[in-house]
């Protein structure tokens, strides 16, 4: 068997489903939501790198470096935001995050 | 023509809103008085230029007169101009507008100087739907005036003014959302949204259905017809008299304005094929609504309920499509105009003095207020039909107009003739005669203002009533060349129907999908 | 049998070549564990251990004896398995570095062409370890070391990669063998990037020491203060792990500094008798001689405050490095006119 | 084998290798060591006090800063690898390209600076 | 690669360059200055915005792309910059006040605000799926963080971790559309794109459109991904929903259109479905759901995705006059809402922000011009002419007829009506209700702003050729 094209895609699939159930079942803890966040960003890199070996195209990977950055500074300022949340409430659980409804 | 005499009618109003509301500062007494002579001074002198229009219309053209074109929209353009159809209701509403100003002179006290504006900026509004020769436009002022007229029954209206403005306000937008989309598959039908070349365009068939309708759900709610009327005895009863006046007299007949100016002679087909319906639903509305204002115990809600009734005669004569249904319906708007007008200001006259509606509390009036009584009794009778007043023109001539097309409708709408009689004697007996109600026992009758306000309604009553030509020369000439296009436009679609019965079968079940048929 | 000579026999021939050199380096590590503690007793005018053995020779295995025999304490309130885990990641992260390090020409487990970037990743890698031991532990002390130890490797490895980073300038490429080539000029020694980017060694060879938690930068288990900092609630041979991950690390960063400035396996001076002595004997000697560094450092230089320590990685070596960064990168594009100006 | 499998192969196996004799050594003590517990010797280090309350407290805002500066600058130093390894290649063009990538990230230095994130007082 | 020889080559960018230095230099300044300088960098911010526009003007006009081919400079472009560009320096004035009286005047608010805008400006120019990541990412991060910026307040760090987690998720589906995009056919360059998928779409892009246009939906709040609206909007600090509301919906549309009509206009047929359905669920849910709000800004995160529902109704269409009606709709669209959070940011009564819709009772009666442009707006936001809204309604529609769209015409213009009806709602609580104790005075920036987009609001019918010539021409230089 040789791993093609649809495995890479495959796998990227799979991660990025778990990803997406991981921001929507988890009820716990909101640092679980940013690694299913960062979790869905490494789905699509697989997906970007599969892609660009395929078609022998540098700029899938190119991309891809671009996705590692922006899912840092995204990471960061997502860390910084729940430090300050965290400051106000005291609590980083799901649950927690209703003062307003909706 | 050297000067733009249709946009210094229909926008002088607004430069008096203008004026009111730089003038009148603050809420002290002086500030009111500034707002009532300054918007009266303004209403009348709008209806004195209004009356140029008179003077230098030639009734013999049907074409559009004093029209005024300029690049607005890219899609639309500014483009007014009138005719013998429009012209009657622009010099209605110009006509009535002081007398409304005057009406509401001592009976307004909280927030004049807003009152006196949205009335103002009410009038430019609607004299704008019927001088407007662009659909666009048309419809900029017809929707427009929900507005301030929202704001009348809202501000200044009864205890359940709010339901009432609500009620007026979403029944209407939601119809004419709907003339709006019509309007824009006539864009990109015919290229334009110019009355006049859209008036010569004749839509295919298959879109002259829904078109149709959807303008027919604009003006059937603004006319208002049976069963889409229910907004109109609310927005009445919780109106103050003069937003009462206004509404019945001019905001209705937008409805009929807009089926004679727009239904008729642009889906000629489709009306033809619609009239049926209009005429069931006219007779309905006839019967139907006469039969409720038998059972009213608010004197504005029997009236607005009557009004619903004179609009039943309207569209039945509008549909009928007869030179003598037509020019009976334009009639019969312009004298319901005046007569529910009027009849409303009737009702603001006692209601200022007593502060309620109800008929039982009133008996006997006529022993205190003799004038009262004599001026109520003739637009009673005008609102009945009797003849020598202008209410009989107008029901008279759509009923024979009716008669020659469709005699089950015409005979059923004659029965409309005896209950309207009945409701309305029995309202005036109920009020005016009898033994004096110990309630009523200090109330005077008009005074000079009132009477001043009743003059001219009362001779113009009469006036119509005796001497109708006037008026049905004014639109004759239009009328004329109307019908004569629609009839030919029906004509050739009937021979095409005969030609090939299929082929009108397949059309009607393009009407149900449109969408292939307008390309 | 032809899969045997195609598929397994290479395997087999990688197996034992992982097996020797992870051997040769935990003897290695057992002996400059030893001499880690001879130099700094000898600094001190001791004798540092001398019992087991001739000169102590046997007390790293001796020591290794006795952290096995012990019993293992788990604390109760623990998290087990991330616990245990904590030591087992710490050590073969460490040890897994040593995959790409050549010692020699060609004399590398995998000479992959981005080791630069894998040495640079493994040694992130092993903040995991502290991490993990430092919350597993459910201890306030090993908690907050943790915290300190990661924040400290982290603040280090910013100017490491700017420091790499010049050194890549003037190489070209990721690999490390031609790292090393890269150095191999006419001028022996003087060739090496040593030279050109001395600041760069500087700062390389202090961040390499706070990197390991050495001193004096090791307040993260300062003993006088911290007892023994995250693995606080280890003992036996988790700890032992832990020790044992340290020391490759050092180890590791001794390799790393003679490959990207001492010019790895290559003689001091590019003449022969040097050319004749094998160049992984050059390579040891030049390690030892940084590890040598790393052993004084311990002995002569007292420890840092935590606050000084930040300071000194984030507003020194870190403008330092990015402006070398900048520098270097300026000469290496414009150093030609910088020439032609001069003749 | 392929070049990639030919690259990457020892590195697996040597890690393989380097894990067998980790797990062999945390494994040994439980293995070969005389083992009695008791609850004090369980119980976590606390200077002698029995535990106040959880062990995993709030701490220092600062650590979050440190590790998001690290974020920050680790890519950075990501990005300057390819450009490193490349430098011949990309020529002026690449070279004023990073050199303003590195100026908007020392104007985010400065920033941290002046707002005294980097202190440690 | 090395086309760009001399900075010559970079002007059509030089918007960008300009506003990107700016923000730093006003980053610099305020940091060496110090707090006190916070008032003047936001001042200096509102005119940088504002000489940007200029330069956009006053660059020549034509088609110009950019680094091979992944930046693109056109009337299109130069419409939608200028348009975002007014909604943030609008956004930035009506802070001003607010910011000084409670307390958040800070310099980085307006850097961020500056950032914000310059990641919205490389969004409507995007013309590669890398270059519309990285505008989106540039616009996202710094918005995540100013809902975020009253930091000592619960409900605002609560909307920006909302807003933050919705949306990474959401950049994420939108990476995931993109990369899928970009493997099914070979270039992220929307030119290659639309050629590769000129014989129809598989599955694979098919479901990259689909990604694609979710990640689109959230950054405009269209249903379904418009969950985070209401609390972002109601949490964040009013100057900063205002800015939500305006600037970043003007980018996300521009997006959204250029994407779909330069990259897809092979596969017509299947994204319009999207859109339709995207459109007549936000124009529902809009209206229905704001009914029954008590709180404004949550009222207007309802609106503003009822609006977003109808400019979508433009873009549906696919034809130059739906994209000529998506232009003046979000014009007119950031020009009400501008004037209508100059409202909201003058209801402060006894040095409090008061924020629900009973406070405004009988407005009326204590501030009679704010409640007439209120009202006005409100009206205007129904789509009642002769208001400004009436003509946005009117061009989408006009498309979307003209497309043969009648049942997202006929529902779009109902749910119009019963959108109005919330909007009633409001008018007759300032004008039928009684009075409610009176706002304080009128700050003289928001006062201005209101007057300026009160009046633009109502007189716009008497000459809109302007706006209307120049949305033509932008729309035709998509197709």
């Amino acid at each position: 068997m040789t791993i093609g094209l649809g495995h890479y895609l495959s796998v990227a699939a799979i991660l990025f489903t778990l990803g997406i159930f991981g921001i929507f079942l988890n009820r716990k803890n909101v640092i679980i939501i940013l690694m299913s966040i960062e979790l869905i960003l490494l789905s699509v890199n697989i997906n970007l790198v599969a892609f660009s070996t395929h078609l022998g195209d540098i700029t899938g990977q190119i991309f891809a470096l671009l996705v590692l950055t922006v899912a840092a500074a995204e990471a960061a300022i997502g860390l910084a935001i729940l430090v300050v949340f965290f400051r106000n409430r005291g609590t980083i659980a799901v649950e927690d995050i209703n003062m307003m409804k909706g | 023509m050297a000067w733009p005499v249709l946009s210094v009618v229909t926008f002088l109003p607004i430069l008096g809103a203008l004026l009111v509301l730089i003038m009148a500062r603050g809420n002290g007494p002086i500030a009111k008085g500034t707002a009532r002579w300054i918007a009266l001074w303004t209403t009348s002198i709008t209806f004195a230029v209004s009356l140029v229009l008179v003077r230098r219309f030639d009734p013999s053209s049907p074409e559009f007169q004093f029209t005024e074109k300029h690049d607005w929209l890219g899609v639309a353009s500014y483009h007014m101009g009138v005719d013998g159809i429009s012209l009657p209701f622009i010099i209605l509403t110009t006509a009535l507008m002081p007398i409304c100003i005057l009406a509401s002179w001592t009976s307004v006290q909280r927030r004049v100087k807003e009152y006196m504006i949205a009335f103002l900026v009410l009038e430019a509004l609607m004299i704008g739907t019927f001088a407007a020769l662009d659909l666009v436009l048309f419809y900029l002022f017809f929707e427009g005036g929900l507005i301030p007229m929202f704001l009348i029954i809202g501000i200044w209206g009864g205890p359940r003014r709010v339901y009432a403005s609500f009620k007026f306000f979403l029944y209407t937008f939601a119809g004419s959302v709907l003339m709006l989309l019509a309007i824009m598959a006539m864009y990109w039908q015919a290229g334009t949204t110019d009355i006049p070349t859209l008036l010569r365009h004749g839509f295919p068939a298959g879109m002259q259905y829904w078109a149709w309708l959807a303008f027919f759900a604009s003006f059937a709610v603004k006319m208002p017809m049976w069963p889409v009327h229910t907004w109109l005895p609310d927005a009445h009863v919780e109106a103050p008299t003069a937003g009462s006046v206004i509404l019945a007299a001019i905001l209705l007949k937008m409805g009929g304005y807009g089926f004679l100016r727009f239904s008729l002679p642009m889906f000629p087909i489709a009306s033809d094929y619609f009239a049926p319906l209009v005429w069931t639903m006219s007779v309905i509305a006839i019967v139907y609504t006469s039969l409720v204002a038998l059972m009213q115990e608010d004197i504005k809600k029997l009236i607005a309920y009557s009004s619903v009734a004179h609009m039943g005669y309207v569209t039945m004569g509008i549909f009928a499509a007869t030179h003598q249904g037509v020019s009976g319906a334009v009639f019969q708007m312009i004298s319901h105009g005046i007569v529910s007008g009027a009849l409303f200001l009737c009702v603001g006259v006692i209601y200022d003095r007593m502060h309620t509606r109800e008929i039982a509390f009133y008996g006997g009036l006529a022993h205190r207020m003799p004038v009262f009584a004599f001026v109520f009794m003739l637009f009673t009778m005008a609102n009945v039909g009797l003849p020598g007043t202008s209410g009989f023109v107008g029901e008279f001539l759509t009923l024979i107009g009716t008669f020659k097309v469709n005699i089950p409708v015409a005979t059923f709408a004659t029965i409309g003739v005896i209950l309207s009689a009945a409701y309305a004697l029995w309202l005036y007996r109920k009020i005016a005669f009898g033994t004096l109600k110990p309630a009523v026992e200090g109330i005077r009758d008009m005074g000079l203002r009132e009477a001043l306000i009743f003059a001219p309604l009362v001779v113009l009553t009469i006036l119509f009533g005796v001497a109708p030509k006037p008026v049905l020369d004014m639109s004759s000439a239009s009328i004329a060349h109307l019908l004569d296009g629609y009839g030919k436009a029906v004509k050739t679609a009937k021979e095409e129907g005969s030609k090939a019965a299929a082929a009108a079968d397949a059309r009607l079940e393009a009407s149900v999908t449109p969408v292939s048929a307008t390309r | 049998m032809d899969f045997f000579w195609t598929t397994l026999w290479p395997l087999i021939i990688i197996l034992a070549q992982s097996l020797l050199l992870l051997v040769l380096l935990l003897v290695g590590i057992a002996y400059i564990l030893l001499a880690d503690r001879k130099i700094w007793a000898a600094v001190q005018m001791r004798r540092g251990p001398n019992v087991v053995g001739p000169w102590g020779l046997l007390q790293s295995f001796a020591d290794l004896l006795k952290f096995i025999v012990k019993e293992p304490v788990i604390p109760a309130g623990s998290n087990k398995g991330v616990f245990l885990l904590a030591p087992l990641v710490t050590c073969v992260l460490a040890l897994a570095g040593w995959a790409v390090i050549p010692v020699n020409l060609g004399w590398a487990i995998a000479d992959i062409n981005v080791g630069v970037l894998y040495i640079f990743a493994i040694s992130s890698l092993g903040v995991y370890g502290i991490i993990m031991a430092g919350w597993a532990s459910n201890s306030k002390y090993p908690f907050l070391a943790a915290l300190r130890s990661a924040a400290q490797m982290v603040s280090y490895e910013v100017s490491i990669g700017f420091v790499i980073i010049t050194v890549l300038l003037c190489a070209g490429s990721l690999n490390l063998t031609k790292i090393v080539e890269a150095q191999n000029g006419p001028y022996g020694l003087l060739s090496w990037y040593w030279l050109p980017l001395f600041p760069m060694f500087v700062i390389f060879f202090i961040s390499a020491l706070a990197e390991t938690n050495r001193p004096p930068f090791d307040l993260v288990e300062a003993e006088s203060e911290l007892v023994a900092g995250f693995m606080v609630e280890y003992g036996s041979s988790p700890y032992m792990m832990f020790m044992l991950g340290e020391y490759v690390a050092i180890a590791t960063m001794c390799a790393m500094g003679t490959i990207l400035f001492l010019g790895g396996w290559l003689p001091p001076v590019p003449y022969a008798p040097f050319t004749w002595v094998p160049g992984v004997i050059w390579f040891v000697l030049k390690a030892l001689f940084l590890f040598f560094g790393f052993a004084m450092a311990k002995a002569i230089v007292p420890r840092y405050r935590y606050d000084q320590l930040m300071r000194l990685g984030w507003k020194v070596f870190l403008p330092l490095s990015l402006a070398m960064v900048v520098i270097v990168a300026g000469f290496l594009q414009y150093g030609h006119l910088a020439k032609a100006a001069i003749k | 084998m392929s070049g990639l499998l030919q690259d990457y192969l020892p590195l697996v196996i040597f890690i393989g290798v380097s894990l067998v004799i980790g797990l062999a050594l945390l494994v040994a003590p439980f293995i070969v060591a005389f083992q009695q517990p008791d609850p004090e010797k369980l119980s976590a280090y606390e200077c002698g006090f029995n535990a106040f309350d959880d062990a995993r407290m709030k701490f220092d805002v600062r650590f979050y800063l440190v590790a998001i500066l690290f974020i920050i600058f680790d890519l950075e130093v990501s990005f300057l690898f390819p450009w490193a390894v490349a430098f011949k290649e990309v020529g002026v063009f690449g070279f004023w390209s990073m050199m303003l990538f590195l100026g908007v990230l020392t104007i985010g230095f400065i920033y941290e600076w002046k707002k005294g994130a980097l202190e440690w007082d | 690669m090395n086309t760009l020889t001399s900075i010559n080559a970079l002007q059509p960018i030089f918007p960008e360059i300009v506003l990107a230095i700016g923000a730093m230099a006003l980053l610099m300044l305020s940091v060496f200055v110090g707090e006190r300088s916070a008032r003047f960098v936001n001042t200096l911010c509102i005119l940088l915005l504002i000489g940007i526009g200029a330069l956009i003007v006053w660059l020549p006009a034509g088609r110009v792309t950019l680094f091979d081919g992944s930046f693109v400079v056109d009337d299109f472009a130069r419409f939608l910059k200028l348009l975002t560009l007014a909604g943030s320096a609008g956004t930035l004035i009506l802070s001003l006040d607010y910011l000084t009286k409670e307390n958040l005047q800070k310099a980085e608010y307006g850097v961020l605000v500056l950032l914000a805008t310059l990641g919205m400006l490389v969004l409507i120019s995007a013309n590669d799926l890398i270059a519309l990541y990285l505008g989106l990412e540039l616009m996202s991060l710094p918005l995540y963080v100013i809902a975020s910026s009253n930091r000592d307040n619960a409900k605002s760090t609560e909307a920006g971790l909302k807003y933050f987690v919705l949306g990474a998720l959401s950049s994420g589906m939108l990476l995931y559309g993109a990369s899928l995009i970009y493997g099914f056919t070979g270039t992220v360059n929307f030119a290659g794109i639309a050629k590769a998928a000129q014989g129809g779409a598989g599955t694979g892009l098919i479901f990259g459109i689909v990604f694609l246009f979710a990640g689109f939906c959230f950054k405009i709040s269209a249903v379904p991904f418009h969950m985070w609206t209401p609390d972002v909007y109601e949490g964040a600090p009013t100057p900063v929903t205002a800015f939500f509301a305006a600037a970043p919906k003007v980018a996300g549309i521009a997006i959204f259109v250029r994407a779909t009509i330069v990259a897809f206009p092979g596969v017509t047929h299947s994204w319009q479905q999207i859109v339709v359905f995207v459109a007549i669920a936000s124009m529902a849910l809009g209206a229905f759901a704001a009914i029954g709000q008590k709180n404004i800004k949550r009222l207007m995160a309802y609106s503003s995705i009822g609006h977003m529902g109808f400019a979508l109704v433009g873009l549906a269409a696919g034809t130059a006059e739906g994209v000529q009606g998506v232009l003046i709709y979000m014009t007119i669209y950031v020009g009400m809402t501008l004037g209508t959070f100059a409202c909201i940011l003058s209801m402060r009564r006894d040095g409090v922000m008061v924020e629900n819709i009973s406070d405004l009772s009988g407005l009326s009666r204590t501030k009679p011009t704010m409640a007439f442009m209120l009202a006005m707006l409100l009206f205007s936001l129904a789509g009642v002419p002769p208001l400004a809204g009436f003509f946005g309604k009117f061009y989408v529609f006009l498309a979307a007829v003209n497309a043969g769209l009648f049942t997202l015409a006929v529902l779009g213009v109902l749910s119009s009506v019963v959108g109005a009806f919330y909007y009633l709602a409001i008018v007759k609580v300032m004008y039928f209700d009684q009075p409610a104790p009176a706002f304080q005075r009128i700050p003289v920036l928001v006062g201005l702003m209101l007057a300026v987009f009160g009046t633009l609001n109502i007189v716009f019918f008497l000459y809109p050729a302007p706006l209307i010539g120049a949305a033509t021409a932008a729309a035709k230089s998509l197709f």
